[in-house]
């Protein structure tokens, strides 16, 4: 009954619900589990803070939150500093690496590995893919999900004429998050 | 009957329960929606709005729910099925056209993305407080029928069966989403047109001059259907009235009319009522709750197994009619009912009417929001398992 | 069951029957209107129109909300609908795009539509939603006692208005057109042949189409402000009355027993939503797009 | 009515007693003035019109077109008669 | 305080309920209201608007319930006792307005003359079957107080009532009257203004600087009032809100402002039930009702004495909050409650809740129209006697 | 509690200070409206309007509706009231007629004042009511993602218009107008100075005042019609608008990105509905009727 | 604990409600009694039939409907075959004698009697005030009331200016009903 | 800023930081162009305006009546010189 639990977190605009939703799609529809994610805007939604909860299992979910990751996905300092009291001990951190400075602020046992997706993105002509880049980090880092699962919830989500460029984000971070995990 | 293959998006989907609820309705045949946005459930007419065009159909933005309620029942009698869309401070203004549906055996499908009130309250929190309102929130005496899906199928699969039993019944049949529910995106699997049962509006077969607008017989209480433009020269009204749809106001005729009306569902209740029980047989315990709450509530129900307490989970998966027959049966056996809900205590006061005193009813309840944490529905079972 | 307004033994003698009675519920008859209501005059006028249209009658439907006029829908022979106050126009537009095939009246009271239903009667103008709303103006809220309604002038008591109306009123053709009504008239009871034939283009043209009526309510306005009768109302119509077809909309104010303009003011054409809805997808979508109610009518 | 003797203007009228309320829409507005009120109540109490000048009535229906009751219409007896005819 | 004599009609009427309740309100200082007319309430402003002129203050007909159920809650914030006449139509429209005036704590008194549903029904038959939607109606979890005057005297007496609690509690507070209530004419008795007990708003004493417009203390949890144009530039809102009125849209923000405001009623409940007992001690059986039906079901208990029955009486002056612990009390000694209502069982619902299966609870119903025949209340009581 | 709003060492130094800050709650800034939604500068110019009319502001007060601009009222620092959704005229209409002491504003979105609130909007103007409206015209439901309103335009895409906007909005001068507003004007967030000069003319005036302010909704508005961002609206409106006071409110009609008419369309005087209640009753009443309001200000 | 019921009937624009509360005035108000008045129009109020129910007792009254009058007063013969069935045994009627015409449809041990309101009222010079002679022949035959308190109840609830004209209805009435009482 | 050496222009401007959302509006709409971003982001991740060219600005405030999120707000150093000598 294993069970993965991970929070998602940015600025609204950084594609932060697309970045969960990507990874809870490639386990519920590709990869043969079950998947939930739960998207929380502020009060206010707009422009401000944005996170996603992904829960995936091999189970039924029942309690769809996700109160106290196994992973983070972060990408605004803001995110850092509301989500990392609420990480497991002995979680796992990917963090966007210019846009978030750990500063010696993450507790003891974790790992915490940074990848400059926006200066991927940049380098590959749009910024705004920067999340697809931090999805393959994550399943580059964690194998939780079969790299085709995670392409096809790829191809599935992202604007039809985007596929090529969204793929190559896609990869670039899957490598990128290979090379570290090793 | 089955599903128009049209309208079904046959298929596996990640989507969330407002997108899920607007693919039911699609499937279960629904081509007409008059909406108002209103935060959390305007995405499932946003895509209806989105969808439409390509499945034969209208949407349109009325300006305001007042028009919403009403233009939906207009369609409903040029002969759509229909869909009426909104949360709580929509909801609050369409109570006159429920009563309007109510006693005009309008069939329509009304859904409640229940977010967190009173009043502007929350908006984006979700809740379960407008439980009782769709119960008795417009003047006059009523009933409606009430589902609470706990997930994005569920989301798909209940707004077919409210369709269905709009139709079957012809009372206003209420899908009561929460923010979370509209929100939360999973699997949904939407199979082959081919697989979905579909019940047709209930045409008569009769011809014009045969014909009343209201005639039912002592063996169905339902009457039979035309739409406008079909030759019947029809009259609907919200009057009291008589089989043959005009006025007839005299107290025998009211008390002929809503006896029927009222019967329909409180003399049918027991084919209504859906209570999904776990281990509620032995059990000390038994947790009562309904839509994302029972998602919890399971959870909590399996920790506190797990520390040895005999604990078992009735969910309403159809909230009105209530169960009260059940509860009755299960208050035989538990000791204590527990009932979390996302309000301060509504559906916990039919359990209480419900079980009358044969056992304790322990409300658990939440000012809205977010869903309770798990510890607070541990700790009231553990609490009652004493 | 022998009706009041069955065929008398003359009548049967010659074949003859009141020519309005096809239009009409026979057995609702006796209606509920006073002694001189103009209601039923107009109802009358109406019943004229729907015979001279030569329209199927299965294909027109009337909708009414709550008032002494919206009792209309439960006397004509169509398919009616008496729905709740001030909501006629909102229930006809769903009716109307249900079932595209349907020529869809709405018959109602002036409180009700442009009081309570103000909103509903602005946005289905300026939407060119394809209805004709037929307003029987009584400048006042008959089936409640008579209240001050935003149609009363200046000047007449009304029970809410006991010392006299210090409101303001709407000058209503004005406020149809500026929303953007593609037809719009007034006439009075006074003029039974000219409504008819306004309410006979109205149920040949398309899109929204509003037409006052003005009628006397003996009971509660007339007497009340010792105007007399009904009959008294409608000759002060008669006598009051011009005739100005295409005048500017904003001079037909009206003012308490003061002089009229009657007439067909506005007559043009622009799409309804349907049809802009159908051009629109056509061109975004293409072939794939299927024109809606294209197998109706 | 239908007897040729009683035949005095171009045509006639028929009321239904009981629905009329009594206005006086029908007899105001009848351009040559040939309707006047029975002096006869009905059961609801009111005085009902009745064809008072007979030979004046053309059958123009203009009563027909006013009466808010539907209680009255008028005819001439040309079309009185083809529709005897086609009966 | 005591009345102010310029609204106060000193001496002996012959008026019906409607006029009483204005009388009443004027009495109480009500000095604006914005109407929409509908049977059976419309007298109510009517008189008021007639009378207005002259005792300084304002009459507006608005242009629909929506606007005149918040064009008076804007009044309220500009200093002046106000009060909202509609009945169940207009009541179904002010839904939404009823949770505003809940949430930002809105003293107003809400007239809801009963006219028979649902929808329009039959506009000039009496009803009492918006009971459960005053207490349920908008969305949302919230309070309200309601009154049941059975006559027109009761009809002045308990409007002023209704102001005071109102001023008190800072909740909406309902008269509900029924079309016979309304139309029924009976001897009124106006004091003279110095007898007659009137509630000062509770206007704050701080000055602006100190003052928060939702700031209350353990002991009091009712806020003080300013009016706008005071200088204390306050802010009210829908939303969920602080001490200072301001937008604070979390959890346990949330669970603070509305478990006060529920609190306020429920903590309360003690100091506001009002129940008439009559050969309640030593009854078998005992007739609970409200409105008008107490005084029907009055002569039905009369008769049943006369036949040697032991029945007792408890009639609702105040419906809501219930008196459940009362009602608990009773089914310590009483076998059987008979609840006749003129609706299909609303309250009943209520007694069976409370007295939780420790008696018999007998629904007496009526589809409304009408009072009930007195003999059909007999034939519950005898039946319940036997 | 140190605010972000709050002087800094500079402005310390020199005993400088934002001069807008008076007129708003220090406490609530941040808003939260996005960056470059236009509705923050038409508050910024509202600020100035308030200090410009030398008015007490304890005798302002703001009412708003529900939506992006329905916020405004949280941040003025008036007594403010942030209502419900559409209902701010008729809130503001009982507050006004219970302290007629008070100058009230209206300050919300076009979906609120002219869809669901549009039956208030008309009837408050034919009263003349003495209030000021403020209308933030961003072409869209801000608050709820961006759906269409009956102010978008022909032509771009919205959420509940998918493949593009067909049906018609609304020209909202000429309704205002048409219903007897006594004030009617329109300006852009271009046009900030202009503004806040017809803002202060308006709390100045009295009766029905309504002021249109077009402002960009960069992120539901422009940027989904590839618009660009707020600043690139703002230029639109500084490049395709042209000042014509007094122009007639029919031909000020707007369409998709084309050419805007500025300015102020009206100005004239009619009693309001205060007034003409004392003025008639005092006819009617004679010595025994206290003017209403009179011991006030 | 004696008690009254009355039930007056007629047509809409009769006055008949008027007469009724001019009866339960002087009952409740300067009679010393209690009385109470209910209103009933058909479910469509104008025009049609209308009819008043009086209970007049010296005990407050419980239930305020007329199920069984004591008194009929009837001013058209609609009210007349609606009401007669309703009446007590040996009830009493009291009728307008144009309007109303019996015509042997009375039950056994029935009192009635007529009065031509009408006519009376056209001499007095106002058809309108024909219900004020009805208060006052049921004041006259009834004895129910002082006729003090029915001069007061009338002073109370006629327009001002019509004082007179009414007085001399409700005597012209009142006299007749004594004569005939004898 | 108070500096004298450091007035350039006839006026200048003063910037909450923290508050700005980077619209550009006062970039854009400064008459004489003398705004500019700062390459720095502020904690909220945006750019925020700077005085780039000093010598440019007049102190007109209109960089002050455009701001949607009242951040910025220029002022003329004989306005500043006499506030500062009021205090
Ligand atoms: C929601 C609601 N509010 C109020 C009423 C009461 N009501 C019924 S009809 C009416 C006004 C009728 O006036 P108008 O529309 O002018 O029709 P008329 O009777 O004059 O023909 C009112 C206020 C109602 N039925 N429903
Ligand atoms: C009764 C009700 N219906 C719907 C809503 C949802 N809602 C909130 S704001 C809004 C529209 C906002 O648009 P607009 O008035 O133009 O303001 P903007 O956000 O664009 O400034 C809607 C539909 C609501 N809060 N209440
Ligand atoms: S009250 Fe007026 S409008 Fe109503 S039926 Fe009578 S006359 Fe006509
Ligand atoms: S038919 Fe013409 S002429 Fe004859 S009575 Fe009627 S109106 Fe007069
Ligand atoms: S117009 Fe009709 S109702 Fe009126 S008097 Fe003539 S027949 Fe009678
Ligand atoms: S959504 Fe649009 S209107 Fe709302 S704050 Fe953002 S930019 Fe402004
Ligand atoms: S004060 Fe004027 S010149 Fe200076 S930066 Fe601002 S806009 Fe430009
Ligand atoms: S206008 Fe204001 S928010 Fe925009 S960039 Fe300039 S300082 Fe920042
Ligand atoms: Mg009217
Ligand atoms: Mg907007």
């Amino acid at each position: 009954m294993a069970k993965t639990e991970i929070r998602v977190g940015g600025l609204g605009g950084q594609g932060v619900i697309l970045c969960g939703s990507i990874i809870g799609k490639a386990a519920a529809i590709h990869g043969g589990k079950h998947a939930t994610l739960i998207q929380a805007f502020g009060p206010e939604a707009r422009g401000s803070a944005c996170s996603a909860q992904v829960t995936v299992s091999d189970d039924v979910i029942g309690y769809p939150y996700v109160k106290n990751p196994d992973i983070l996905v972060l990408m605004s300092q803001d995110a850092f500093n509301q989500f990392i009291p609420q990480l497991k001990p002995g979680g796992m951190v990917l963090y966007e690496a210019e846009l978030v400075k750990p500063d010696g602020k993450l507790p003891e046992g974790v790992r915490a590995m940074g990848v400059p997706a926006t200066r991927f993105a940049e380098e590959l002509g749009r910024r705004l893919v920067l999340n697809i880049v931090m999805v393959g980090f994550f399943a580059g880092v964690t194998g939780l999900l079969p790299f085709e699962a995670v392409e096809k919830a790829v191809l599935d989500s992202v604007p039809r004429g985007t596929e090529e460029l969204n793929l190559k984000a896609l990869k670039k971070g899957y490598d990128f998050g290979r090379e570290q995990a090793v | 009957m089955h599903a128009d293959p049209k309208g079904v998006l046959t298929g596996v989907h990640f989507i969330d329960g407002d997108h899920a609820a607007c693919e039911g309705a699609l499937a279960a045949g629904c081509r007409f929606v008059a909406g108002y946005p209103i935060t959390p459930s305007t995405e499932i007419v946003e895509r209806f709005a989105h969808r439409i065009p390509k499945v034969g159909g209208v949407f349109i933005q009325m300006e305001d729910e007042l028009a919403a309620s009403i233009a939906i029942q207009g369609a409903v009698w040029g002969g759509q099925k229909v869909m009426n869309v909104t949360s709580g401070p929509g909801l609050s203004l369409m109570m006159e056209h429920l009563g309007y549906a109510f006693i005009t055996e309008t069939p329509c499908v009304w859904i409640d993305v229940q977010r967190c009130g009173p009043s502007t309250g929350m908006p984006t929190g979700p809740a379960q407080h407008d439980m009782m309102q769709v119960k008795w929130g417009s003047h006059g005496d009523f009933q409606i029928i009430a589902l609470c899906p706990n997930s994005p199928q569920e989301c798909f699969d209940f707004t077919i069966r409210a369709f269905n039993m709009a139709e079957t019944w012809r009372v206003p049949v209420f899908l009561m989403m929460d923010e979370v529910v509209g929100h939360m995106t999973e699997r949904v699997d939407i199979p082959e047109a081919s697989e979905i049962e579909v019940v047709e509006r209930k045409w008569t077969k009769k011809k014009p001059g045969e014909y009343k607008v209201y005639e039912t017989t002592p063996e169905d209480p339902v009457p039979e259907m035309v739409k406008a433009g079909d030759g019947y020269r029809i009259h609907v009204t919200g009057l009291t009235h008589n089989e043959k749809g005009y006025p007839d106001m005299t107290v025998p005729n009211q008390e002929r009319m809503l006896g029927r009306l009222i019967g329909k569902i409180t003399q049918n209740a027991h084919k209504l009522v859906d209570v999904r029980e776990d281990g509620v047989e032995g059990a000390d315990v038994v947790v009562v709750s309904y839509g994302i709450t029972s998602r919890v509530a399971m959870a909590a129900v399996e920790q506190a197994r797990a520390k040895g307490a005999k604990v078992g989970s009735a969910r309403l998966v159809i909230a009105w009619p209530f169960p009260a027959e059940r509860m009755k049966e299960i208050a035989r056996t538990a000791k204590v009912f527990v009932v979390p809900e996302m309000n301060m205590g509504q559906m916990v006061q039919e359990v209480e009417r419900a079980v009358a005193g044969a056992a304790k009813v322990v409300s658990v309840p939440h000012a809205g929001g977010s869903v309770h944490e798990v510890d607070t529905i541990l700790n009231a079972i553990m609490e009652a398992a004493r | 069951m022998s009706l009041l307004m069955d065929q008398s033994a003359e009548e049967l003698e010659c074949g003859m029957d009141n020519p309005v009675l096809p239009f009409l519920r026979k057995d609702r008859i006796p209606h509920i209107w006073c002694p001189g209501c103009g209601i039923g005059t107009t109802v009358n006028s109406f019943c004229r129109a729907l015979g001279d249209s030569g329209m199927d009658l299965d294909k027109i439907a009337i909708v009414s909300g709550i008032g002494c006029t919206g009792r209309t829908a439960g006397y004509l022979n169509l398919d009616s609908f008496h729905t709740t106050h001030g909501r006629a126009i909102p229930f006809a537009t769903g009716l109307k795009l249900a079932n595209p095939d349907l020529k869809v009246v709405v018959y109602s009271g002036d409180g009700d539509l442009t009081a309570i239903g103000g909103n509903h009667f602005m946005h289905a103008a300026r939407r060119n939603m394809d209805i004709m709303v037929v307003c029987i103006n009584n400048f006042t809220y008959g089936m409640t006692g008579g209240q001050v309604a935003p149609t009363t002038p200046l000047g007449p008591t009304q029970t809410t208005m006991p010392f006299g109306n210090f409101e303001s009123s709407f000058n209503l053709p004005f406020l149809a057109d500026a929303c953007g009504a593609v037809y719009v008239a007034r006439w009075t009871v006074y003029h039974v042949r000219q409504l008819a034939k306004a309410m006979k283009e109205g149920l040949q043209k398309k899109g929204f189409v509003f037409i006052e009526a003005m009628a006397p309510c003996p009971t509660l306005y007339s007497r009340r402000n010792r105007l007399g009768d009904g009959v008294d109302q409608v000759k002060y119509f008669k006598e009051r009355s011009t005739i100005k077809n295409g005048v500017d909309t904003k001079d037909v104010g009206l003012t308490y027993q003061g002089d009229i303009v009657v007439g067909k003011f506005v007559d043009r054409d622009r799409p309804t939503w349907m049809d802009s809805m159908n051009d629109h997808f056509g061109k975004v979508l293409g072939d794939k797009y299927e024109t809606y109610g294209a197998h109706h009518g | 009515m239908s007897d040729d003797q009683q035949r005095k203007g171009r045509g006639t009228v028929f009321v239904k007693e009981e629905v009329c309320k009594g206005c006086s829409y029908c007899i105001d507005f009848c351009p040559t003035h040939a309707l006047e009120f029975a002096r006869e109540f009905n059961a609801k109490g009111y005085h009902y019109p009745v064809l008072g000048r007979p030979d004046d009535c053309t059958g123009c229906d203009n009563c027909g077109l006013y009466c808010p009751d539907f209680a009255i219409y008028g005819a001439r007896w040309k079309d009185i008669d083809e529709k005897k005819k086609a009966k």
